[in-house]
């Protein structure tokens, strides 16, 4: 296939950019829709004081919960860690620094940061102590609210139904979820698709993320684990 | 100590009474998950999940599961017709914007005042509030369906709630096995009664003033 | 068609919903995108002092610019209104009142209340008197910018190619530009469709526009204006 | 009194050479909407539009024009091979997450500084101001194209401009049928002078002090 833009290339090439003490952000929700050939590839290289951005820690053995597991995060910023007892046992022990942030704001801090907006307000979780804790607050209207700042990260990792040579990317239903907000915040976006196609191949009113926030796209390999649905 | 499945259905059961034709519902794990099975067929009801789904349907049969399409725990679904996919910012503009009519969730307490405890166990690990907060704060509506006692015979239904508020003053209604709750001007009315509990069951049991509503049903099915 | 979530309607009756001091916001860029059936019925009903929000005036005879040529609006909150000089005029009359926010961050505010998100904050014209004017500012990380507040609106129009009877909508190429964060933005949110297709015709992935935010649709009777370029 | 033709192509030509393959730009209108024409075909190069488009081609032959698709402006263009369609937030996301590499675009003033003065004329109507400063500011470069001096004959690079300012400190280059000139901390460099100018036409008609680069190139083509 032709590569005109150079972005089409493979797991060894990207395996570079992952270095120790990075700041990484992934696409993805309780690891559906998080690239499991990109985390296989980080888990393999031994990269360690991880920083992660995402919306949940996965599973212990499922999806971004390979990394959280296997204690190559020094800092997670998520929603949720319920569903992998290994961060709340690496948290209790203080291995793992956990920053929450109520779900739909953390998609809107990685959105603004993908968009280039520095902080937007809320009021969500107001008047709770561990969302508002050290956050600044701004009076509008006579009413009380959150300074949410964006998120940014070092190298953003995406999972994509299809992707063209351009980058230009489609995701499979609920596999969407993060993957379009992470693939615009990463100052580096690597995007990990089950197909890739000639550009011209997308329908342009059908693509999510235009290729323009995307660096570079590799062929995934297919998820390497066993989702907890197909473990009875 | 949970309840056996024929009072979590009961709650099951009252709670889909609240769900009217047209509307957009987000529904807990737990009690609430047990919701849909009590739906009216000619209902045209949206469910919507965090994860970006809006018009969930039923649990795929075994071996018909799609590895990318799970509800917000991560558990195979399917799409109904008019149902579509967005991303995680959208799903919760649709509750930010008010356009989620009602959420059924469970909860650890909640008070009087409509305050939800449901995210926090002291002295047990903080798994983070999830989608939970933008729920509480922003549905049109809150029902919160629970044991109404906890494991230990206490009272879930109090005055103040003791452990970590997750939102404050956002419960409307609370439906336990016991009977039926509002939640109007920070007081807390009884509607509906169980069988076989009597009112001073309620008020045994119930760790707040408790309002008799004048519409009170005693329901005996 | 089936109709079972009665959102399909006629043009006769959304009619009620456009009133006299009412806030309006349109989807559209220089006309393009633009609803002209709503337009038109909007004109017809003779609605006056309206508010109008919307990236741009349009052109004298094409999308709302129609109604500001008639002297319908009081205020616009916009990015532009160069290509509509009777806008202009109107201005420099006293007879319209014009808010001027730069294009991007004028779709992040409607996005914003959209989304049930307060404000965010912006650098954009930070140092520019007709930006900043009036608004409040935010030190955040030693850095000074601007807060810029939601919009919302009593009702937003809507111009798709395609909607469902649910009100799930797809867009057309360009015309989609400010219409599907319009389409949040509204209180009430009435599209009006090229074609207007059973529930389960449109690809779930495909939808942009999901039907929660859509209250009734109408079908297009088409352009009713000549586009500027159609007149050389 | 504008550029001829002839002028405006070499303006154009020159701004051309700017574009490196696999830029993603945005064009102003006037003699911005020139470079295209000049343009290697082998060159990767997707032109971004404000209204939401990425990947412009040229416009289409007459009759073929689709309403729905327009560049900013309002006219019928097409789209090539792997463009895409996005919302105005998503079009200027781009812009602002820096991924749009080069502006170019026309002014009215620009001062040593790279202060930009491009959208209001004082007397006329207000415009307001579009996309212009996000462009502006956000751009990763900014040229600015434009006659060397104003209808009256006024320099339009000045030591300060005395328009309103679209964005202040944000050219890095500008090209007039004279010359092209760079932005290098704040002051103005000279580092090429066309055909038939001379480096005195060049201090008769600029507005502040012109500093000659070492690098300096005479064009005559």
């Amino acid at each position: 296939m032709d590569n005109p833009h150079g972005k089409v290339t493979t797991i060894e090439k990207v395996r570079e950019f992952f270095v120790d003490g990075m700041t990484l952000m992934f696409g993805g929700f309780g690891g559906v829709g998080s690239p499991p050939t990109i985390i296989d590839c980080i888990l393999k290289k031994g990269v360690r004081d991880l920083t992660l951005i995402g919306n949940d820690t996965g599973f212990p053995h499922i999806g971004i919960g390979k990394l959280v597991s296997n204690e190559r995060a020094k800092k997670v910023i998520a929603s949720h860690i319920g569903s992998n007892p290994v961060a709340g046992r690496l948290m209790t022990e203080g291995k793992l620094e956990v920053e929450f942030s109520p779900q739909g704001i953390l998609a809107e801090r990685i959105r603004a940061g993908g968009v280039g907006i520095p902080a937007i307000l809320s009021d969500i979780g107001m008047d709770n102590e561990l969302v508002a804790k050290n956050k600044p607050s701004f009076l509008l209207n006579g009413k009380n609210y959150l300074v949410e700042t964006a998120l940014t990260a070092n190298v953003s990792i995406v999972f994509a139904k299809k992707a063209d040579t351009y980058g230009n990317v489609i995701y499979d239903k609920s596999a969407r979820n993060t993957n379009p907000l992470v693939a615009m915040a990463g100052d580096l976006t690597i995007v990990e698709a089950e197909e890739i196609v000639p550009a011209g191949n997308l329908d342009p009113d059908e693509i999510v993320t235009p290729g323009v926030f995307v660096d570079y796209v590799v062929r995934s390999e297919g998820v390497s684990w066993k989702w907890a649905w197909e473990l009875n | 100590m949970g309840l056996g499945i024929e009072l979590r259905n009961r709650i099951a059961k009252r709670a889909s009474e609240e769900i009217k034709n047209g509307m957009v519902v987000n529904l807990g794990i737990g009690i609430p998950s047990l919701v849909p099975n009590f739906l009216s067929a000619n209902l045209n009801v949206m469910f919507h999940a965090e994860n970006g789904i809006l018009g969930m349907g039923p649990s795929p049969e075994k071996g018909e599961e799609d590895e990318n399409l799970c509800n917000a725990g991560g558990f195979p679904i399917t799409l109904i017709s008019a149902g579509s996919y967005c991303d995680s910012c959208t799903s919760f503009g649709m509750i930010r914007r008010g356009r989620v009519d009602l959420t059924i969730l469970g909860s650890l307490q909640v008070s009087e005042k409509g305050d939800l405890a449901n995210w926090i166990v002291p002295g047990k690990k903080i798994p983070g509030m999830g989608g939970a907060m933008e729920l509480a704060q922003k549905a049109k509506k809150v029902i919160v369906v629970m044991n109404h006692c906890d494991k230990n015979g206490e009272p879930k239904i109090v005055s103040d709630c003791t452990l970590p508020l997750t939102s404050s003053g956002c419960v409307h209604m609370i439906i336990t096995e016991m009977g039926v709750f509002e939640i109007k001007e920070s007081r807390l009315w009884l509607m509906e009664l169980f069988h076989p509990f009597e009112i001073n069951d309620i008020f045994a049991k119930t760790g707040c003033e408790v309002q008799i509503d004048s519409t009170l049903r005693k329901l005996y099915d």
